[in-house]
């Protein structure tokens, strides 16, 4: 190009030196590196230390406390006890249906009461408030309200009775088959506040121009809130959706509180029995078994998600 | 009332105590192009939407295919629109996107094929039709936001802004394909912008407004030669006009410093009687310079002080009366900046406007 | 010095208790009590272990008796207190000789038992029986049979709590009901599978069966004294619980053999465990600490001290030359059976590790809730554990 | 309304019959439907808050009564004073009023912490990203998923190691440690979705990595940070795993004299001095959130909702 | 090599495998405004962050004034940069804003005082400096950013299209303002723009990228009037050059329908030898008709196919050769659709390219 090499009339001066050098360290990047040691600390010297010392104590007979002697060493014993244990069993099962259901049903809710909240409604501050204070109050104490509520005896049921409808039953915590659903209820109560708000926020940062869109082609105000302005708000629904996960699979305080895992053990879970085992029952070993099986699903998430990311930047080039 | 495609009557809207339209009367006639042009925040996206059905008024009545549509669902209107910000359903699909507000009414699944594919061939956007709104560029996007529009079949289309976004090149191109688009379609269109030279481009008519009122309405010609006051004249043109501050008496303009220019060929509108403060403005492409200059009524030499190529021409400034003027002249002819020249321009061709009622005179 | 206590005496009952060691302690002389308090059993031995565990140890920690701090004592973490036993002769007056047998690991003792409680009574509402027409039952077949009539009168006839510890507890009641010591001892101290496959333990399970079908369904997580309270109004016939229950009726003013009645066992041949509360020592590095942990010891075994503190708590002490003049009738009996130690058993927590028992735990939490589970099913189940048992 | 001018002219207005101005509006059934599901919902939510006032306010004698939705026959607030000075909670009997000033302390200092490190995090994340940053956020994330309880032993040694343990700064590092994966998510959002260029200018203006932060990202990262103090706050103040463990005797927070109180297993229930302390140990974070609830939503929106 | 103020040499810069600048060398003379121009993504952003110091380049060096600064950090590289959102520190106030980098190099006060005093005083800023951002227009925004480059007192601005979030009206003003700011402190200013009237207005030269590669230097008129490829002649100008698609012979060109036009009075750069495809580019105000049609070397009838009032002039669509043509005409001049005209231009004033290369011929 003619016009280039006009542009390039002091070609003769450092031409030759085509490599600019080695990026010199900048004080900036070890600024960084302080700035976050605390991260760095936490991410290597808390999570993957203890996730690793963990694991390796799943291996050994520990009881009360750890013990790497080579005596305790005792293979995947533990494991093999663990997916013969009946109640083990029961709390997988649970906490899969558990987890399901409750993040189900709260995103619904959320989406719902962040649907209507949007309607501009009087008193708004209100209602947020209302369907945002059980978030401050801790998981012990919602359940145990929640069992009064939900007692036979004391509460709704009792009630909608001395009323005088004396066949009314509504007792979930004293059936076995159906005392998860009590827990499910008041796990929403607790969280879904704080869906709706994350929903909410969702709701508004939708484009304003999108609705009259959907207005002007006559699509019914549900559809445009189900087909149309749903799926435009996924930053909203994973933030929702890992909020509750780690909720989900941590479920431990509102199950000891509610129900203590009872009746039978029907609303056991691998969180609760994690900790019973390396507390109260002294089996560490048994406990680590379990907690590395419950992070084994995260970890497979975790894993695929980045090697979706991976093999996505390696099409891209990066 | 028949005749019209759009009648707005005496329309006001109010955003709780803030007066955006006030007693606004409009009337498109069958197939024209209206546009309504003004700077932000003077209230032509409120008038659209009310005209669409989208805000409530306050006070009037709007007809539609000499219908009184004041209190009608949008659908119910005969409308389509066009957004600036395209507002295609993210997740669809370019044909469910232009076909989702037909499927939601319940139309039969032959003649939404037909219609889509008729908008996609006048469109040209077939080959897209499968394609996500992500996976198009800014012009393609716009375009099916047209479809969308164009699939419901109506009489008026309503666009805000439809081309804001995009950038300069695509903004012209696509400028001609609504163009042509009017011209195939031949029904009411009524177009927001703040782009002038869209405006002058696409109007039949356009709506100059301000503060929620409609400052002059006519063809663009008239709008650019005549306008009706100082804020038009200011307004439309680009560079904009030249602005003279002086006295009028008669038919002598005395400019501030007391140069005198001598205002006799222009054609007043009102009789001005007595000394009255005026401005006198002068597009800039209407001072001319060189052999021309001896054929004005006015001339005078002044100084160049900056020079602007923009291509095509050259936009310089200078001072007339101790004024700030610019002028355009074609890029041929090579100007610089301390040069010293002979510039002219006849009053007929400018206007004349009373500087109390800033109304033309 | 300063000698911090963690504990899980929290209701005021228990505080009560709890302040009599600590004002007889701080009377002593230099030393002073710090009082730690964490409701809940599980949380108080979480917290010592812990902190144990953390070099932060509490002067002095209160457990249950069980294998639970073996391994405390295992890793030298708790203070030897084998000389002042031998200086005081423990052995020689802390009976039944099984409690202080729990303190021992290698020949050392490592805790001060300071009160007996035992699981094996049960209470029954006297109004509620004679309301349905029916005696006081002696056994629980007796129970079983009256229990209908119970439910004619509208009396709910067995009151029970849907928590685990309740329904093993009473499990563990009825098993000894029918076992006895020698069956007992058998399974839980010799594992012995024949025994545990037996016919007693069969039919134990069928009497653990069919008390499920005379509870309310209110029973889901209720607590034991909501429990208890049932009986105290009259709305159930009776319940298995331990003695510490005996506090519940006394303050609601009820007599006992008036509105309720306590019956041990519930056999005709009764016999009671020791459970109850130690305290063990942790080490410290202070010098002048661990003398101060020494004369607590020494303190919580005095015979004053015993009586006070039983008396306040209501439970029996470890010794017997204590002033237990202020004990109720349902005491008096217990005194009197603990007196033969052939009556006296050690708890299945001493021959089991906690996991063991928590799996027994988990295992009748599962066979109350599920009426699917045959009786032979529970039996097999039951003998697996106590075979893979350490 | 109807005029007789026909002729098409500006300014005199010719309005005809037929619908002219607003829209009546009816109080339209799907108007009155929303409230409906509102209220109904606002009542499910009051509903245990109810129970726990109302409790809180009888005599136990009434309590035994069973009906807990009824209004008490007789309010006492007997159980409030008894709750919040001289319940007991093992020997001392002094409520729950001496945990309280424990509780602020650890609160208002772990918050505080947390957040100035997981804001700093978000802000090393977004803007100073060296390598391997993002393996390292990974990392932080997928603690977010574990137990608190597994990592109790490590953690313990670990501050044994650092002589720490047992006292004010650890449990401030604790929770400093369990806030930080949520929180600095949080931040890294929100300062992801600033405009870059504000970055760029500070830094030609000279400002470096210290001077940014403190100077330009602090000061813009108001409403990401209401967001989580009213995260830290609520988690913290509710904490009590981590307050028996690693507060130290002398700095025990509030939720252990209310877990004394409430968890007690024998003895009589006083189940209003439960309620009256429940609601008074709830009673900070529930202010918090009264107080912050509109910024709450704007926080999210401006942080947490960008993917 | 001390001559030029910037000079970049062999630069490239890949994000991952993506290259975006490649091997580019550029040198920038003291005081001169050098506007770079590309379509969205081609790199000028890139280009400018790189010379700022704000991307680590991947290869190559970078000099200011004089000095190697390739690994500098950007406030020691004496630039100073505005950007397209202002990038103002909201919570500061304006004073605040201006001063802080000052302040954050430790600056006495008196000094810092001096400096946005006299910044304020250039951009007529003073009233507002104890406001903050969001109690500003966008003009007023953009002046703030302007001055925080200022007080740096620098020898290079960089700008990064600082005027595109503002409406016509402001830019055009602020355009001048630039300008009469360069005029002003002459000093070199490094200008990123899409806006082809910016760069042809401001630039002393105008660089034209695409794909991260200068496609050709020059200054505004010879960018305009002899564009090096078929590339820039289609990008510059608005409305856009006609471009006529054919085959070139010597000096006759036949476009593809068989239309003759002859080419003689075109001055070729490079001679061509038998017959090359060729495209054959005339803008659209040097097509002329009326009197002066009779002067031009080729001249034709067409029918005009849509009018495009712009103000000042008319557009005018029609087809020369089957191939679709634009010509622009004064106002005055009143056109018709479907109206028939002989028009014509001189092969002179156009562009030929050859259609392989695309290169100017
Ligand atoms: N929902 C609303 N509530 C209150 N005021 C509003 C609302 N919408 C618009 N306004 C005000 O009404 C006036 C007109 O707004 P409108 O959107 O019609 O302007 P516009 O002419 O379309 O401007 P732009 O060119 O920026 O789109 C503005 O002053 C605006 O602030
Ligand atoms: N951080 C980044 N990572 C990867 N690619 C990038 C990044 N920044 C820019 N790019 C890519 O580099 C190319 C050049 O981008 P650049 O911002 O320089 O364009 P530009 O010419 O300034 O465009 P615009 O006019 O839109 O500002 C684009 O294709 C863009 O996608
Ligand atoms: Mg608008
Ligand atoms: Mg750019």
């Amino acid at each position: 190009m003619a016009q280039l090499a006009t542009a390039n009339e002091g070609g003769a001066v450092v031409k030759t030196a085509s490599s600019s050098g080695r990026k010199p360290f900048r004080i900036t990047t070890l600024m960084s590196v302080i700035g976050t040691l605390p991260l760095i600390l936490t991410a290597v010297g808390v999570f993957v230390i203890c996730i690793i010392y963990s694991f390796v104590l799943s291996f050994t007979n520990s009881r009360i406390f750890p013990a790497f002697g080579p005596e305790n060493f005792v293979g995947t014993d533990q494991y093999s006890r663990l997916w013969a244990t009946g109640r083990w069993l029961v709390s997988v099962n649970n906490l899969w249906f558990f987890g399901l259901l409750s993040i189900v049903a709260n995103m619904t809710a959320g989406y719902l009461l962040a649907v209507f909240m949007d309607q501009r409604i009087k008193a708004e501050d209100w209602f947020r408030s209302i369907f945002l204070y059980p978030f401050a109050m801790s998981l012990v104490i919602t359940g145990l309200v929640w069992r009064w509520i939900l007692d036979p005896n004391y509460g709704i049921q009792a009630t909608v009775r001395g009323l005088g409808f004396t066949d009314f039953t509504f007792a979930p915590l004293v059936n076995a088959s159906t005392a998860i659903y009590g827990l499910v209820v008041a796990g929403i109560w607790n969280g879904v506040g704080v869906t709706m708000a994350i929903m909410l926020a969702g709701l508004r940062g939708v484009d304003a121009e999108i609705w009259k869109a959907a207005k002007i082609d006559g699509i019914p105000t549900w559809r445009t809130y189900l087909f149309i302005v749903l799926p435009m708000m996924r930053g909203a629904i994973l933030t929702a959706f890992i909020l509750q996960c780690v909720g989900v699979v941590r479920v431990f305080d509102l199950v000891v509180a509610m129900t203590q895992g009872g009746p039978g053990i029907a609303t056991q879970m691998p969180a609760v029995f994690v900790i019973q085992h390396i507390t109260d029952r002294s089996n560490v070993g048994l406990g680590m078994a379990a907690a590395t099986m419950m992070l084994l699903p995260v970890v497979i998430l975790l894993g695929v998600q980045a090697f979706a990311q991976w093999r996505a930047n390696k099409a891209k080039g990066y | 009332m028949t005749q019209h495609s759009v009648s707005i009557r005496d329309l006001s809207l109010n955003f709780g105590n803030v007066k955006v339209l006030e007693h606004l009367d409009l009337d498109i006639a069958q197939g024209e192009f209206i546009v309504l042009l003004g700077p932000s925040g003077c209230g032509k996206s409120t008038l659209l939407n009310c005209i669409a059905g989208l805000l409530d008024v306050s006070d009037g009545q709007i007809f539609i295919g000499g219908k009184n549509v004041t209190w009608e669902e949008p659908k119910d209107r005969g409308i389509g629109m066009v957004f600036q910000s395209y507002a295609l359903y993210p997740q669809m699909t370019v044909e469910r996107n232009l076909s989702f507000g037909l499927r939601v009414a319940g139309m039969k699944k032959d003649e939404i094929e037909r219609r889509v594919a008729r908008a996609a061939e006048i469109l040209q956007i077939q080959p897209l039709l499968n394609r996500k709104p992500v996976e198009l560029s800014g012009g393609q996007r716009q375009r099916v936001a047209i479809g969308r529009a164009l699939v419901r079949d109506v009489d008026v289309f309503l666009f805000d802004e439809p081309l804001s976004n995009l950038d300069a090149k695509l903004r012209s191109d696509l400028r001609v394909e609504i163009k042509r688009l009017h011209q195939r379609l031949k029904n009411t269109m009524i177009y927001v912008t703040h782009d002038q030279i869209e405006a002058l481009t696409l109007a039949d008519r356009i709506a100059i407004m301000k503060n929620g009122v409609i400052q002059q309405l006519s063809d663009p010609h008239t709008i650019y030669n005549k306008p009706v006051n100082l804020y038009v004249a200011g307004f439309i043109g680009s560079p904009s006009m030249n602005f003279l501050q002086g006295t009028l008496d008669g038919t002598t303009f005395t400019a501030e410093d007391g140069t005198v220019i001598p205002v006799g060929t222009y054609q007043f509108t009102t009789p001005v009687t007595g000394a009255t403060k005026a401005v006198l403005g002068v597009r800039p492409e209407h001072v001319v310079l060189g052999d021309e200059v001896a054929r004005m009524p006015y001339s005078t030499e002044v100084e160049i002080e900056i020079v602007e190529p923009m291509g095509s021409d050259t936009l310089a400034w200078t001072k007339i009366a101790g004024q700030a003027v610019t002028f355009r002249v074609d890029s041929d002819v090579h100007l610089e900046v301390g040069q010293k020249l002979r510039i002219g321009f006849d009053p007929a061709r400018g206007s004349i406007f009373n500087k109390e009622t800033t109304n033309r005179v | 010095a300063d000698v911090e206590v963690i504990h899980w005496w929290t209701s005021g009952g228990e505080q009560a208790a709890v302040s009599v060691f600590a004002r007889e302690f701080d009377a002593l002389g230099e030393d002073k009590w710090v009082d730690t308090a964490i409701a809940g059993g599980e949380n108080a031995r979480s917290a010592t272990l812990q902190r144990t565990l953390g070099g932060d140890p509490p002067g002095a920690a209160q457990f249950n008796i069980s294998r639970q701090f073996e391994e405390l004592a295992e890793a030298g973490l708790l203070l030897d207190l084998t000389p002042l036993a031998t200086e005081e002769g423990w052995k020689d007056f802390i009976r039944p000789a099984a409690i202080l047998n729990v303190c021992e690991f290698e020949g050392k003792i490592y805790c001060v038992p300071v009160n007996i409680h035992s699981w094996q009574w049960a209470w029954a509402s006297v109004p509620a029986f004679e309301k349905a027409g029916v005696e006081l039952p002696k056994n629980l077949d007796d129970f079983i049979a009256a229990a209908p009539k119970l439910q004619e009168a509208g009396i709910i006839p067995f009151a029970i709590g849907g928590e685990a510890w309740q329904i093993g507890g009473a499990m563990g009641v009825v098993m000894l009901s029918q076992l006895g010591k020698e069956g007992h001892e058998a399974i839980y101290k010799d594992r012995n599978l024949d025994v545990a496959g037996g016919p007693e333990v069969k039919h134990a399970i069928e009497i653990f069966k069919s008390l499920k079908g005379l509870t309310d369904e209110g029973s889901a997580n209720r607590t034991w004294n909501d429990t208890t309270n049932l009986v105290i109004q009259d709305q159930a016939a009776l319940q298995i619980m331990g003695d510490w229950a005996r506090g519940e009726f006394a303050v609601a003013g009820e007599k006992p053999g008036v509105d309720y009645a306590c019956i041990a066992g519930p056999a005709e041949q009764p016999y009671l465990d020791t459970g109850g509360d130690i305290f063990l020592f942790p080490k410290q590095d202070d010098p002048a600490v661990e003398a101060a942990q020494l004369k607590m010891a020494s303190m919580m075994v005095n015979p004053q001290v015993q009586a006070l503190f039983n008396n306040a708590k209501g439970s029996l002490p470890v010794r017997d030359d204590v002033d237990m003049s202020l004990a109720d009738d349902c005491m008096k009996v217990g005194l009197e059976i603990l007196k033969d130690p052939d009556h006296v058993i050690q708890g299945a927590g001493i021959y089991l590790t906690q996991d063991s028992i928590g799996q027994l735990d988990d295992l009748w939490a599962e066979a109350w809730a599920n009426p699917d589970l045959s009786v032979e099913e529970i039996q097999q189940r039951f003998v697996d554990i106590i075979a893979s048992a350490e | 309304m109807t005029t007789d001018t026909m002729t098409v002219s500006s300014g005199a207005s010719r309005i005809e019959a037929g619908p002219r101005g607003t829209k009546p509006k009816s109080l339209t059934f799907s108007r009155v439907g929303i409230y409906a599901f509102l209220v109904l919902a606002a009542l499910f939510f009051l509903m245990p808050l109810w129970v726990m006032v109302v409790t809180s306010l009888k005599a136990m004698p009434e309590i035994q009564l069973r009906h807990i939705f009824q209004w008490p026959q007789q309010i006492t607030f007997e159980p409030w004073l008894k709750a919040w000075d001289t319940a007991c909670t093992g020997r001392d009997c002094n409520g729950l009023k001496p945990g309280f000033l424990n509780s602020v302390k650890i609160t208002v200092v772990g918050t505080i912490i947390s957040i100035i490190i997981a804001c700093l995090n978000g802000y090393a994340l977004s803007f100073w990203r060296y390598k391997g940053a993002n393996v390292l956020f990974g990392l932080l994330v997928f603690g977010a998923f574990v137990p608190y309880q597994v990592v109790i032993y490590p953690l313990i040694i670990g501050m044994r190691e650092l002589g720490i343990f047992g006292t004010f700064p650890c449990i401030i590092i604790i929770h400093t440690i369990f806030g930080m994966p949520i929180l600095t998510l949080l931040f890294r959002n929100f300062f992801a979705a600033l405009p870059p260029e504000l970055f760029k200018a500070a830094r030609v203006d000279g400002a470096g990595f210290w001077q940014i932060f403190f100077q330009i990202m602090i000061p813009m990262a108001v409403p990401i940070t209401i967001v989580a103090v009213i995260l830290q706050v609520t988690g913290i103040w509710n904490d009590f795993l981590f307050g028996t463990v690693f507060a130290g005797r002398e700095n025990m927070p509030m939720t252990v004299q209310l877990n004394n109180i409430v968890n007690t297993t024998t003895g009589v229930r006083e189940y209003n001095v439960h309620m009256a302390a429940t609601i008074l140990t709830a009673a900070v974070p529930l202010a918090v959130y009264f107080i912050s609830g509109k910024w709450f939503v704007r926080g999210i929106a401006a942080g947490a909702v960008k993917g």
